[in-house]
């Protein structure tokens, strides 16, 4: 069994799939006529996607976001026109959990840096779950500056449950690695669009996420804790993951609703994985949009925007009960 | 030494429950200690020498030379997720407040210190376990900007448990705040030295804890990045004792110094003079 | 590939004693290579994929689209120290020329890649092993600030055993000579790349070879600050194969990419068609 | 025995001056008068020591630079007015083989910076016999950015062997962090005086002395490669150091004349560990003194004379034999 609820839940979807799979091939073969019986197979299989995936709650699309097929940074650089992946942090490490480089998309140069986490247990090893360590921040980092020093914009895809949290990340100063990818996006002078492709864990989300243009996948997750460890640290019980995942609002559509996000990409019915290839293509023309946008604004006016972004997020109000602040 | 007159104000107003607890006992050698004097002695155990975690208001009487005015202290929590988990999230504000005698956890403001006029920037672990959302986020944001138009050096105590999980991603981007805020106020030409204390971690250890320009730590304090208990459960052995302390910090390269607390407002006098005067250049 | 006009002329002009052998044997593999076809393979053993060390203007003719214009070339070695071992600077110096056809251990100009205007240094570690002295210091400035004036980007193919003993400190100061040209270089909105070839170590290695914007290494090269033998010493113990490698600094982060040789070409185009035209901020 | 020339040399001195501290001890109490037969002694001991040290060859300086009594960085940086000083790398180490931080220096602040062997052997190997990793670099390229940054001058010191050689530093990128403190230090905005106050060996110490003026001591040496090494290679015979020594041109007087070198500071006769005390302080006089001067100049008219200075070193002619350029 599976820990993945949307792929338990496929579990059933699967078996229907294989059986219309089976009297199509059967119709082809033999003389009598079973369309009709496919076509009701394919309606009521429709139904059942409807039903089961129609509408998700957040810890539905915590388990989505986290989906084992979920296309994964490297499927998106991937579909860029050309990709030549640049290396290293310059000084201790290569860390596979970072990939990133040079990218042409849409035909134009830019600077692609993505969350790589493993498409299979080897890879999962090797890229670390796509946690990264600081070695993978500091690669970021000197991705950003190179991108901000030769005016390329900056292309960011998000998809980590948080920055590794081992003994050797500690003792390479993660939190300097993390704060240091911070400072360097709040002053790259050029545009910066980041994408929230899967799971947007914490700090080590935020690293690659100061952005002038920020997407999220439709079930994608951003949130400030794992739903698990926050249920652990303000209820004392891992089970209310699930009542921890709804209040957090950590879905797509409420952080849009704060402004913390700026933009949602539709996702197929079932899951970005039932289409990797359509997702995207759709992500990558709305990043591209992004950046045109974007490209027509000076460095300083840049900066100022992504600034009075920042700036303004929050909600808070004087001891006098005035809202100064909002969020949305 | 004697109470200033800002904070008594400060404190005739707030009520400090803290205050009316005479007596403290170390956690680390068991003495028990006359809070008067524990005070008077900034809060350092006068047997062992363990730092006692320390409260915002008296951390700031033991480093302004005489007047403290705050700043961003109209700026009061919300509720914008309508948190609730064992408690409501307003609940727990209203609680902390009571016990804590704060507002939110941190206070920042201006004064003097050996003479330099300085921005400063306390968290109080009191509060939510010095957590940041929106009004430390905010406050913080507003210290730079305000010290960045004075062009004064800011300087700012940390001790937090990261971000404010009841505010969710709200809390989180408050580090995107403080980043650009601190980018704008170093890229201007200012100064800033950060103080880190126990326990300073998440989301404020990888923010402006770690873009000082001169990272202090207070002796024996706790700093970084992941919780102890994460690491141990993710690595599943228990970790030496001296690990994430500022000493090991020190020794990995990560801090510039390790002071103890009694030497913090001589070293950090010290440092603004080095750096208050000489123009910025970049 | 056919020999471009500029290196027939160049080649008719100098003695290559080099093109006198006909044959090569695999220093890896043992295979005897006919020398023209090793040139057409790029100094690549057909056999093995050995990558032969490859003579500057052998390099340039794989690199460059055509034309090739030498600058710095009037700029030739003096004997600052008299140097004498156990033979004079200057008898080496004749030497080297006489057996590489080279004047000096970097060929430094203007051409074509895949139709984008470069500057382009090439090293040759046939000449004095590489070494950096004053004239391999002084043309790669030159390369630099033309490029500078030009705006335009420049590529520099390393091979060096480090600074040339022979010219005392003057050569070592060729460090922070060339590290200044880089810097003005790039601070101006330029952009360099560095192809690290076998050897790139000492003086080199640890100035204009890791100062690019992308360092880019041929498949198996040794890269390295010390050389193996004085690790060995000091350490008294044998390194790995690996150690020091291209495929062994890309695992250690030091950098960008290995490239296998035939690919390089191409690989520069590709970085040139992502750099080229776009404005560069500061 | 001592492994070094010098040091070798002083034992007989040694035994004079225990002799004449005897006499002078037992003139003090017996009741014969003995100052003439001082007063003796104490003539040929200064004739000795101008015999022996009066004229050092490249050879001998070589071990005067590395005489275990030398004063070393430290013993320059306790003498400023006040030190404060900042550790590591932020990154990955504190490196003990440098030492750096704050300081005042005649009432003005600057960032020292120095390379620290150990004064005994426990110290010398908590050090790294002043032989830094690329740690210890990378903490030089933060302080001179930091000085930049906050328009403090830069003092450096130099006194080492060279970059450490080992397995950790090759693997930790050891050229790219000379390289970067090379750049750091060509692009500082603030005045930077070097002065080799001991060895000064290969890029390891160039590292720490791309400067507006430098200094070096009379009995310092500055050096491609140690003459040991230079032997083995170009010799191959180790033998032959004294012969390298004098031809690698590693003497303060030949680095003037190339104009590789700034000022000279004299020494007492037999070195400066004879009056540690006095060379420190007519170092930072003449450290101060240069800075004053520097400081005259704006940062822009820093960097280009700077800049003029490094293009210019370095002898060469055209193809016609016409000299286009000079060294000094
Ligand atoms: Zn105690
Ligand atoms: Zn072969």
């Amino acid at each position: 069994m599976s820990n993945n609820l949307i792929v338990e839940r496929e579990k059933g979807l699967l078996e229907l799939e294989r059986r219309i799979a089976e009297l199509r091939s059967a119709n082809a073969t033999q003389p009598v006529d079973m369309s009709s019986e496919i076509a009701a197979l394919e309606q009521k299989y429709r139904q059942i996607l409807q039903e089961v995936f129609g509408s998700l709650t957040p810890w539905e699309k915590v388990h989505m976001a986290r989906h084992p097929n979920r296309p994964t940074s490297l499927d998106y650089i991937s579909r860029f026109d050309r990709f030549d992946e640049l290396h290293g942090d310059r000084q201790y490490r290569d860390d596979p959990s970072i990939v990133g480089g040079l990218a042409l998309l849409h035909g134009r140069p830019v600077m692609a840096i993505g969350q790589q986490r493993g498409r299979d247990t080897k890879e999962n090893l090797r890229r670390n779950f796509g946690m990264p360590a600081p070695e993978g921040y500091r690669k970021v980092r000197r991705l950003a500056h190179l991108a901000s020093r030769l005016g390329l914009p900056i292309v960011t895809l998000v998809d980590t449950k948080g920055a590794d949290p081992g003994i050797s990340s500690e003792e390479h100063a993660q939190s300097e690695a993390i704060a240091a990818c911070l400072h360097e996006f709040t002053k790259a002078r050029v545009p910066i669009v980041a994408t929230v492709i899967g799971e947007g864990g914490s700090g080590g989300a935020l690293a690659l996420a100061i952005a002038d243009h920020v997407i999220m996948l439709e079930h994608s997750t951003y949130s400030v804790a794992s739903p698990e460890g926050c249920a652990a640290i303000l209820w004392s019980d891992a089970t209310k993951a699930e009542e921890a995942a709804a209040r957090l609002k950590l879905t797509a559509q409420d952080l849009q609703r704060f402004g913390i996000i700026d933009e949602i990409v539709p996702e197929p019915l079932g899951g970005a994985h039932r289409d990797g290839s359509g997702i995207v293509t759709r992500v990558l023309t709305e990043v591209d949009a992004a950046i045109a946008r974007l490209t027509a604004r000076s460095p300083e006016e840049l900066l100022e925007d992504r600034y009075r972004k920042y700036r303004r997020l929050g909600a808070w109000q004087t001891t006098q009960g005035e809202v100064v602040g909002q969020s949305t | 030494m004697p109470m200033p007159e800002w904070l008594r104000i400060r404190r005739s107003k707030d009520s400090d429950n803290r205050e009316a607890a005479l007596w403290s006992k170390c956690p680390k050698c068991g003495e028990v200690l006359y809070r008067r004097d524990l005070l008077a002695n900034a809060y350092v155990c006068m047997r062992c020498g363990h730092h006692f975690r320390m409260g915002a208001y008296d951390r700031i009487s033991t480093i302004i030379d005489g007047d403290f005015t705050e700043v961003g202290a109209e700026v009061l929590g919300g509720d914008p997720l309508g948190w609730v988990d064992k408690k409501t999230y307003g609940a727990k504000l209203s609680g902390d407040r009571e016990k804590s005698g704060l507002a939110e956890a941190v206070v920042c403001g201006f004064g003097q210190i050996g003479g330099f006029d300085v921005g400063l920037g306390v968290m109080d672990f009191h509060f939510r376990g010095g957590t940041m959302g929106t009004v430390v986020g905010e406050r913080i944001a507003l210290l730079l900007e305000e010290a960045r138009r004075r062009r004064v050096p800011c300087i700012i105590f940390t001790a937090s448990g990261g971000a404010r999980m009841e505010e969710g991603m709200l809390a989180l981007v408050q580090m995107a705040k403080t980043s650009a805020a601190v980018t704008r106020f170093t890229d201007d030409g200012n100064v800033l030295f950060t103080v880190l204390t126990d326990p300073t971690t998440g989301g404020v250890a990888a923010s402006f804890a770690f873009q000082g320009d001169v990272i202090v730590a207070e002796s024996k304090a706790v700093i970084g990045f992941a919780g102890r208990r994460v690491i141990e459960q993710t690595i599943r052995q228990r970790l030496p004792d001296q690990f994430q302390t500022a000493e090991f910090l020190l020794e990995k390269g990560a801090i510039d110094m390790v002071v103890e607390r009694r030497a913090l407002k001589e070293t950090l006098v010290r440092l603004l003079e080095y750096t208050v005067g000489t123009r910025v250049q970049r």
